[in-house]
């Protein structure tokens, strides 16, 4: 039964939505408005076991003092440091002279930006170390990567610039994103698209089944 | 002008940086900070935007609302080990909700969208289009036709059909290029936008 | 001396650098700095010698390490941007596209403008959102902003912020609630545009700032899409600009152009080319280019010699990696 | 007759003087009274034609809540040139109650009214703007909106999707009774085995990145189902699986999984809710912590297969530096470039969604292979076909291709 009853939810649920797609009526036309709040609530509710398990890990570092516990400390600290910002203040948490609102702007938002920034130096050195003319393959990626690299800044068109207008590498580059590249992303999209569906079909048909948990 | 603030964010920043030298103490210590931090607000985040404005404010106008939080409710039983069990309903009922909406979804604006904008003339009307047009027309039906047959599954890449798959995927090479290409782009201006932080609000150096 | 001890003195130095630096600031003692054309042309110079090394080097068999490529990186992006040499900037046909949209459209128009990026992605949005607002001021426009993104609506304040400081607008000029307003953001990601295709006011009861819907002279009137005149999306990722056009153009008929990330653009090209987007600001340097079309340069104008300078330094170190993998008879195994 | 014609000839440029003169004062009066006060809106002196046409109907297709109106605009409306300045568009309910629903731009000649009472009537009528001046078209008699059970607009994407759908469905049918299938090997999932026997040889955990999306994303449900697959294999060869995860549902979702994996291997003993933690929402937080994980505890085999954004490149290249074999997989495109030059074996989009099936390598999962295919040969087919008949188009002007091309066409409108 505890098998049983989460396909036939899945199964139902998946139908019921398939079919409401193309029944304007009541309550069927709802149904995604209904999906995206719920789904929202339960997300408000799930993240409470998250936390929880951050928190039990944390924990038991600093409990059984494993290696680096010291900066379980910190995580501990600077959670609750930010659920007390974020709860003291009511609804206007998000005011301009809030706790949550400095917090956010002095550690959040430069760490979130610079993991994202040293993304440059990840580039790099892929770049370096692993695109090489290997292949046919590789060796059109690479050119193509070329040719979007130099033509989409203006250096590319001071190399060129003697050429006449409609020959410059910024219209090869266009010409590049106009043609090739948007074959393959038309090939790539409704592949995705197909391997979606027919995923989204196993499911409902409960073929696909280990996600929802064993007997026990 | 907050000084420690402006401080605390150089700090974090050169920090995390700090990890392209080797992983340190430095590094381990931002890190810790950013998951403790962000943990933290996606809880506070997560309540008001979440369960707060979508249920708690309009719980009364919207009696379906109730069904989310019973959903969330069984969610929470995770917590108690010998009724655990019963998480698996919000999950299923999750599973077939996403698995039904998207695939419809996707189904219409890519398979139907894309498919029906291939179809396009190959020249101009009555000629108008020059014979670069006609190749480059080519080279989008040829590559799309060709990219599809490299993701077919039920038949080996042999003869005929192996070097359509050929062609296919070199197209696709040249869209990861052109891709590779424009996310260089994109990850030097986030890094140029980093050290102009650095250099300009907080050093001053810039002007 | 060990290696942590020659760590520890580097660092020390840094911190010591960066504290003069800071009091020169708040003090005044400085105003920042800009290289002499000599100066700008011999760091350059330099540089390109010293990548021709590292080629040498790689062609005798020498391999260079991961460290020292980020090194280059750091450098060719730093450098660039205390130098001041001038380039032509290229306006590609998606982006003129953007503009033509704009010159097309009568004053008192209705334009959607939606932010669905965060800060970490504000270098390359930014510029675009503060050009686009400032151009549809100009032209007196009316522009309703908002966000799918929690930080969006902030940008959008930030951005309206700094285009009225440089085009010396005030308040009088240009008036919340008539001439713009911001909305805030919502969740629900694709939900909220598919809500806002049946009511606006459903989706946002007040504005950002918790004014009533009905109570904004600007958009009491306007209850869904069919009262917007054109629509353009800033976007970082998901959802964004495919889930616009999904769902607000092709269910409910908007007119929209959108500014991406370069990482995004390439994806949303088959749209372009299926006419379901009118135009496309791509990355920073499409940024530029519309900053030079509405002749309000910002950050992006500034920010493109680095541009130049890091694709460069990439496709030299794709070049010197390759020589390395030919030079090696192909079974190259680079030391990490 | 003649005289009369004489006369009114000789008073003729009188009158007209004089209407000049005074039409002269008045309108420099007007102007500038307009410029003194700026919008003052007394000039009666532009008149304009009323839009006419105004037609009501029914929205197609809807829950009894729209209803659609077009007009032509009014012949004062012209681009550039035209005195209209925007459109006003009235309501008129059965208590008799008027309210201005919406303000147009010029040119406008559509509006659908939405959020209606399918039990009540409403009537309209539209009014042309000019500066100063107003002309409304006649009040439509009144109507209300239809309810519709199916939409029967979407009857295309019903007959590709019962196709499509069909399809596989019959192929799962024909594994199921045994028959069969044929599918080509997919170089990156044959490396699954090795990369899972090379932890065990090293004695190293394997890592497996479900992608930072929640649920309500196919490609986190793929991984998961793939997930499934691999946790199998793991249990029978005894080696550690550690899952970071960015989203509390795909914590407990992926417990759930390996938890089934490992009693459908018969060591139900061997697993521990340890194996899933969750990180942080954040997904940059998430990465940071991640990249700490792998260059601490130098994984062997790294799996990152989901929804993947911005950090795959972050997480690959740390992997690829811990010295990690590397299997991916997306559907997001602009990621896949990277992680091609990054990782040892990628699945690129579809081959993500087909992953779960060939491995499982059960008839049944494999036909909904076969299924994908079909709907492959569909848009190839109508791309190739439709591509000929816009050829025989333009060199013979053929009547009947291009009736043939209006069906193909409609046959991919949504």
């Amino acid at each position: 039964m505890r098998r049983e009853i989460p396909l036939l939810i899945t199964g139902i649920v998946g139908v019921v939505f398939v079919i409401s797609y193309f029944i304007p009526h009541f309550p069927f036309n709802m149904m995604d408005g209904w999906f995206s709040d719920w789904f929202s609530i339960i997300q408000a509710c799930a993240i409470v076991l998250g936390a929880l398990n951050l928190l039990l890990i944390s924990s038991q570092k600093i409990i059984r003092r494993k290696t680096d516990w010291g900066y379980s400390i910190v995580v501990m600290a600077t959670f609750f440091l930010m659920i007390i910002a974020g709860f003291s203040g009511g609804v206007e948490f998000r005011g301009p002279d809030t706790t949550f609102t400095w917090l956010y702007n002095f550690t959040f938002m430069p760490l979130s930006s610079t993991m994202y920034a040293i993304l440059a130096f990840f580039v790099a050195s892929a770049s370096y170390r692993a695109f090489r003319a290997r292949n046919a393959e590789a060796t059109l990626l690479l050119g193509a990567a070329f040719f979007v690299m130099i033509g989409r800044v203006p250096i590319g068109d001071l190399i060129t610039g003697f050429m006449p207008e409609g020959a410059r590498l910024s219209d090869l580059t266009g010409w590049i994103m106009d043609y090739p590249q948007t074959a393959g992303q038309r090939a790539i999209m409704i592949g995705i698209a197909l391997g979606l569906v027919s995923t989204s079909l196993r499911v409902i048909l409960g073929i696909e089944r280990s996600h929802l948990g064993g007997d026990s | 002008m907050d000084h420690f603030g402006i401080w605390l964010a150089a700090f974090l920043t050169l920090g995390i940086y700090s990890f392209l030298y080797r992983d340190n103490a430095w590094y381990k210590l931002s890190e810790s900070i950013f998951i403790g931090i962000s943990a933290g607000y996606w809880v506070v985040i997560l309540f008001w935007d979440n369960f707060y404005a979508k249920f708690w404010l309009q719980r009364q106008d919207d009696p379906m609302l109730w069904v989310g939080a019973a959903l969330g409710f069984l969610m929470l039983l995770r917590l108690i080990p010998k009724i655990g069990w019963i998480a698996r309903w919000p999950l299923a009922f999750i599973d077939g909700a996403t698995a039904g909406l998207w695939g419809m979804n996707f189904l219409a604006s890519n398979i139907m969208v894309q498919t029906k904008a291939t179809i396009m003339p190959l020249m101009g009307p009555a000629f108008s289009g020059s014979i670069g047009d006609l190749l480059s027309n080519l080279v989008l039906v040829g590559g799309t036709f060709c990219g599809l047959i490299y993701f077919f599954f039920s038949k080996e890449h042999k003869g005929a059909f192996g070097n359509a798959a050929r062609v296919g995927i070199w197209t696709i090479m040249i869209t990861f290029g052109a891709m590779f290409g424009y996310t260089v782009m994109s990850r030097m201006s986030l890094l140029i936008g980093r050290i102009d932080f650095l250099f300009r609000d907080w050093l001053g150096l810039l002007k | 001396m060990n290696r942590r001890m020659i760590e520890m003195s580097i660092l020390a130095v840094i911190t010591i650098l960066s504290i003069i630096a800071y009091l020169g600031k708040i003090n005044g003692w400085h105003n920042g700095y800009t290289f002499s054309t000599g100066l700008s042309i011999t760091l350059i110079i330099l540089l390109a010698a010293s990548v021709i090394f590292i080629l040498v080097l790689t062609i005798k068999g020498k391999l260079i390490g991961r460290r020292i490529v980020f090194l280059y990186i750091g450098i060719a992006i730093t450098l660039p941007l205390f130098m001041d040499i001038s380039q032509e900037i290229v306006v590609s046909n998606d982006v003129k596209a953007v503009y033509a949209d704009l010159e097309g459209l009568p004053a008192g128009s209705k334009i959607l403008v939606s932010f669905d990026y965060d800060p970490a992605s504000a270098p390359e949005l930014q510029p675009m959102a503060e050009a686009f607002i400032g151009e549809c001021f100009k032209r007196d426009f009316k522009l309703i902003m908002m966000g799918l993104w929690p930080m969006g609506p902030q940008q959008a304040n930030m951005a309206v912020d700094t285009i009225m400081n440089r085009m010396g607008l005030t308040d009088q000029d240009i008036i919340y609630g008539e001439d713009w307003v911001n909305l805030g953001f919502q969740t629900g990601d694709v939900f909220v545009i598919q809500r806002m295709g049946g009511s606006f006011e459903s989706m946002f009861h007040t504005d950002i700032n918790g004014r009533p819907y009905q109570d904004i002279p600007l958009v009491k009137n306007i209850k869904n899409f069919s009262n917007i005149d054109y629509s353009f999306n800033l976007s970082a990722g998901f959802p964004g600009t495919v889930e616009w056009v999904q769902v607000g153009v092709d269910r409910y008929g908007l007119k929209l152009s959108c500014g991406n990330t370069a990482v995004q653009a390439p994806t949303v090209y088959p749209y372009l080319k299926a006419g379901q987007l009118s135009g496309l600001i791509g990355g920073m340097n499409d940024g530029a280019a519309f900053e030079k079309l509405t002749q309000l340069e910002g950050k992006a104008t500034k920010f493109m010699l680095s541009q130049s300078f890091s694709h460069l330094i990439i496709i030299a170190f794709i070049f010197i990696g390759n020589v390395a993998y030919f030079r090696t008879g192909r079974k190259s195994a680079l030391k990490k | 007759m003649s005289l009369s014609q004489r006369k009114s000839f000789s008073v003729f440029p009188a009158i007209q003087f004089i209407i000049i003169i005074a039409l002269t004062f008045v309108l420099s009066v007007n102007s500038f009274a307009q410029e003194a006060t700026d919008d003052t809106t007394s000039v009666t002196s532009v008149i304009i034609a009323p839009p006419t046409n105004l037609l009501v109907e029914d929205f197609e297709y809807d829950d009894g809540e729209k209803l659609n109106l077009i007009w032509t605009p009014s012949i004062d409306d012209q681009p550039q040139v035209g005195k209209v300045t925007g459109y006003q568009v009235f309501r008129v309910t059965n208590d008799d109650v008027t309210t201005k629903i919406a303000e147009l731009m010029p040119g406008a000649n559509n509006f659908t009214d939405q959020e209606l009472d399918k039990d009540s009537t409403y009537s309209y009528y539209v009014t042309a703007i000019a500066n100063g001046a107003e002309a409304s078209s006649v009040t439509t008699s009144p109507i209300s909106p239809q309810r519709e059970w199916v939409n029967f607009g979407l009857t295309n994407l019903f007959v590709i999707a019962l196709i499509i759908g069909g399809a596989i469905f019959y192929f799962i049918e024909m594994g199921k009774r045994g028959k069969k299938l044929f599918v080509r090997k997919i170089a990156g999932l044959e490396a699954v085995d090795d990369a899972i026997g090379r932890a065990t040889e090293m004695g190293r955990p394997i890592l497996y990145i479900p992608g930072i999306h929640d649920m309500d994303d196919v490609q986190t449900l793929a991984s998961l189902t793939i997930l499934g697959r691999v946790a199998e294999q793991i249990a029978d060869y005894d080696i550690k699986i550690r899952m970071p995860v960015a989203r509390s549902l795909v914590m407990t979702a992926a417990r759930e999984t390996i938890k089934a994996s490992y009693q459908a291997a018969g060591r139900p003993d061997a697993y521990s809710d340890d194996m899933v933690s969750y990180i942080t929402d954040e997904q940059f937080g998430y990465v940071a912590a991640v990249d700490g994980i792998m260059v601490r505890e130098k994984p062997a085999t790294v799996f990152l297969l989901g929804a993947f954004f911005a950090e795959s490149l972050i997480l690959a290249e740390t992997g690829n530096h811990v010295g990690a074999i590397q299997i991916a997989g997306t559907a997001r495109p602009a990621q896949l470039p990277f992680f091609i030059a990054a990782c040892d074996f990628t699945l690129i989009g579809e081959e993500l969604f087909a992953a779960s099936a060939y491995l499982s390598n059960e008839p049944k999962a494999l036909g909904a292979l076969k299924g994908q295919d079909v709907g492959k040969i569909i848009a190839a087919a109508a791309i190739i076909a439709g591509v000929l008949l816009e050829t025989v188009i333009q060199l013979t002007d053929s009547e009947s291709a291009a009736t043939l091309l209006g069906y193909l066409r409609q046959a991919f409108t949504t």
